[in-house]
């Protein structure tokens, strides 16, 4: 086993993304994400990568969608407002089928907000985010040890299916220490293919362009139609997730990210008491693991969505058990984090009840 | 009997659909020579705007991309760092460098960022139907500007080169025009300028070209032509606003 | 001899060329032909003046225009 | 076993380092750890805190709501989080700063001259090395040894000298009372 280092999740982050044979780093300054530039500013240059501060997240976003369709590896972090501004980028990005890594470190919404952890841009960042058909395939890691190993994971699935990828943690896994364990050979860039898209010269082969529009009558269509089949391919393919105590569970509890660990010192406390209780942790968000909760739904009945949010998550978790089970939820929107001991009590509440 | 004058390689043999009489076409035509004149088309990443020119990335016979409108400098800043060996420029239109995308432009420029622009001035919003560009000149009519532009309720014209000028990072700025057979040989020259420099390493450097929209104008060809010289070409004077290879002596 | 071609087809009969740009003034635009998008494409009134100097083809905007010499 | 600890003062008096210096020392001792500051906008208005979780298990919630243990540094952080505390768990805060008495009856309670002792040292802001050394004797938690070698891990840049200082400091906390709780 590799030596454990106690680490930041956002500088987790930094390392990790170095690790993945990531050299292009592009952002701006916000809280509570700037330990990220911070460090790269150090970090990538070190290693002899790209580090820009930008004028702005719209910039970032653009020098990205520029060194992405180059054909490297690389990213950008925000914090929500920041990635708001993203958007129209990212939506370019995705209509040019072009791999990049956005990570979302959330905070208090909506407008400026304040700078505590909170969940509340699951919508933003699992329906696409701006304008047009598309989705972005988003993560949700929950300990610094994840926030090391996804921009790896982020970038392989982006490249795999030339589209890109969030990372979605929040102010309290960022700001958060942890042991981590460097758990994978670092990636050399050298060492990565070369893509067959990659604008770099037309040396010894037809020119390529990158670009999301289609003016011609319906070519649109079929663009957007063979879009979705690649949507339909990682929806079958890619949902991730892990349970706890779920087998012979009477309420499972749905939480990702930070509330996740906090859901799981509840469903511990309950299961100390007694009660059969198990969590379900999306990691994928999307695409959201619909197969597992379809699943369950077929023998649990009741779930209990935890959210750092008025409920958005919960909107999947009702579409994937369509109406079998009873849904219940807790929030704590504008930067509120929950204990894990209102979450035992809304458990008893909800087994009480069903009782 | 040897070809001394025709369609350069440094474009694509598709026909472009713009106007009769636009400026953008002579540009394009001068691009793509360079691109074979500097031997650079094989290693050339070009920026097609949002705009009437958005279609440049059909013309332009070397590796595209279309950003969204006005990002073209920060996706060239990010093409050119990711892959230095590349030659890349940025081809915009006035909505696209000096509305929507000003913060970008003056920041490349700020950051010297190793990039080749193309600035096309025609002082109109040629793409979405002659609205009020923010070159648009005062008392000039658009269709957002239907009795002239009102400079004290719509402001004045945006001078790019004027303005770029006042950052110490740009290395080469020019204003050109496309009006005569002197202003063309001229704005080759400079544009040429602009390639050999990025080549050499040298830093940002921004040509801008004013461009006839006789469209928008609501002009003839020939008309718009003389317009440059004798209206848009007193309000934006021409010149070499930046050369540092000449401050360093 | 020098010799220019139009390409007809190219031409969008803009008339940059014609107006005050051919040192020896011999280009107009075809006043009793159209092309297939409907315009009157330039032409050469007297090839024989040509001095192959290019000025047309700069100005040219398609570029629709060969230069031969 | 999982201790739950919170650690509040003011800025300038070392909260965000102590709650790293105890995440390290877990880590040394091979167990699993978290630490988790107040930050930005609160950590401007004058206070600090910071939760750090060391759990012989991985750690589930890195937020701590009912600590097992809190150092206490100034008067605010007192009235803050001392109704806080698990029954049964223990307070240590800085008599020399804090002019209030702590009114729990089922916590124990310590009051340390922190700043007395540490001026007393020579510098008076290593007053958290001081109820750091105390922490690890009341808790048996982690060892004198493995608290040294964690300071070293946070301060990187220090001189000898002053992890030296430290040192004793840490020493003078541990030394403090005679045994262990």
């Amino acid at each position: 086993m590799a030596e454990k280092k106690l680490m930041y999740g956002n500088h987790a982050i930094v390392e990790g993304v170095i690790a993945a044979g990531c050299r292009f780093f592009a952002g701006y300054p916000i809280t509570p994400q700037n330990e990220i530039p911070e460090s790269m500013s150090v970090r990538m240059v070190d290693e002899g990568g790209v580090f820009i501060q930008t004028e702005s997240e719209i910039a970032a976003i653009n020098m990205l969608f520029g060194a992405a369709a180059a054909g490297k590896r690389a990213m950008t972090s925000s914090s929500s407002p920041g990635i708001s501004l993203m958007q129209e980028g990212i939506s370019y990005i995705a209509g040019a089928d072009i791999p990049v890594l956005v990570v979302n470190i959330v905070r208090g919404g909506p407008g400026l907000g304040n700078i505590a952890p909170a969940q509340s841009d699951y919508y933003q960042s699992t329906r696409g985010g701006g304008h047009g058909d598309y989705f972005t395939i988003t993560l949700a890691p929950n300990s610094a040890q994840d926030l090391y190993e996804f921009p790896k994971l982020a970038f392989e699935l982006a490249e795999k299916y030339r589209n890109p990828a969030l990372i979605l943690a929040d102010g309290l896994l960022g700001q958060m220490m942890e042991a981590v364990e460097f758990s994978f050979e670092p990636i050399d860039p050298k060492s990565l293919p070369e893509k067959e898209w990659a604008l770099c010269g037309c040396k010894g082969r037809e020119r390529r362009v990158v670009r999301s529009y289609d003016l011609k009558q319906g070519r649109l269509e079929e663009l957007n139609l063979r879009r979705a089949e690649k949507y339909t391919t990682i929806r079958k393919d890619e949902q991730r997730f892990k349970d706890e105590y779920c087998d012979d569970a009477d309420l499972v509890v749905i939480a990702y990210g930070t509330s996740s660990r906090i859901a799981s010192a509840a469903v511990r406390m309950a299961r100390q008491k007694g009660l059969k209780v198990g969590l379900l942790r999306p990691i994928t968000l999307w695409p959201f693991p619909t197969d597992v909760l379809a699943d369950m739904s077929k023998r649990i009945e009741n779930f209990l969505v935890v959210e750092m949010s008025c409920g958005q998550m919960i909107d999947d978790v009702k579409l994937a058990t369509e109406c079998r089970s009873n849904i219940h939820f807790h929030g704590r929107p504008g930067g509120g984090v929950p204990i894990p001991s209102e979450i035992l009590e809304k458990i008893e509440a909800v087994l009480g009840g069903a009782r | 009997m040897k070809k001394i004058f025709s369609r350069p390689e440094g474009l694509t043999d598709t026909l472009m659909r713009y106007c009769p009489g636009c400026g953008h076409g002579i540009v394009h035509r001068i691009v793509g020579e360079l691109l074979i004149e500097l031997d650079i088309r094989e290693r050339t990443v070009g920026i097609a705007p949002v705009g009437c020119s958005v279609f440049a990335d059909e013309y332009f016979n070397c590796d595209m991309i279309q950003p969204p409108h006005g990002r073209g400098p920060a996706v060239s800043a990010g093409i050119k760092r990711a892959r230095p060996e590349c030659i890349v420029f940025s081809y915009q239109g006035d909505g696209d460098l000096a509305s929507i995308g000003t913060a970008e432009i003056i920041h490349a420029a700020a950051r010297n960022e190793n990039i080749t622009v193309v600035f096309i001035n025609n002082a109109i919003f040629g793409m979405t139907g002659g609205q009020m560009a923010p070159t648009t000149l005062p008392g000039m009519k658009s269709t957002t500007s239907q009795k002239g532009r009102d400079v004290r309720k719509q402001g004045y014209p945006m001078k790019v080169c004027e303005m770029l000028a006042s950052l110490d990072g740009p290395y080469y700025l020019e204003r050109c025009a496309v009006d005569t057979v002197k202003n063309v040989i001229k704005t080759k020259k400079a544009l040429k300028m602009a390639f050999q420099n990025q080549l050499d390493d040298k830093g940002f450097c921004l040509i801008e070209v004013l461009s006839m929209c006789p469209t928008g104008w609501g002009q003839t060809p020939v008309q718009a032509k003389k317009w440059i010289g004798e209206v848009m070409s007193a309000y934006y004077p021409l010149g070499v606003y930046r050369d540092r290879s000449k401050e360093a002596k | 001899m020098p010799e220019v071609k139009i390409l007809d087809e190219v031409c969008k009969g803009c008339g940059l060329c014609c107006d005050d740009v051919c040192p020896v003034d011999i280009l107009i635009l075809a006043p009793d032909r159209i092309n297939s998008s409907g315009y009157h494409p330039a032409m050469i009134t007297d090839m024989e003046k040509c001095k192959a100097c290019g000025f047309c083809y700069m100005v040219c905007p398609e570029p629709a225009i060969e230069v031969y010499k | 076993m999982t201790k739950e600890i919170i650690i509040s003062g003011f800025g300038g008096q070392g909260i965000v380092s102590s709650g790293i210096i105890l995440a390290h020392a877990g880590l040394i001792e091979d167990k699993h750890v978290t630490f988790f500051p107040s930050y930005g906008a609160e950590m401007r208005g004058g206070t600090a805190n910071c939760s750090v979780v060391i759990s012989s298990e991985p750690v589930a919630s890195p937020i701590v709501a009912t600590p097992d243990v809190v150092i206490i540094m100034n008067e605010p952080s007192l009235a803050r989080f001392e109704m806080a505390v698990k029954p049964g768990g223990l307070l240590l805060y800085n008599q020399t700063l804090i002019k209030s008495k702590p009114k729990r009856k089922d916590i124990t309670v310590m009051p340390i001259e922190a700043n007395v002792l540490a001026e007393e040292l020579g510098q008076g802001r290593i007053a958290n090395m001081v109820m750091l050394g105390v922490f690890a004797k009341k808790t048996g938690l982690l060892s004198l040894r493995t608290l040294k070698n964690a300071q070293r891990k946070r301060y990187k840049k220090a001189n000898d000298e002053q992890l030296a200082l430290n040192d004793k400091a840490l020493e003078k906390g541990y030394g403090l009372f005679g045994n262990s709780k």
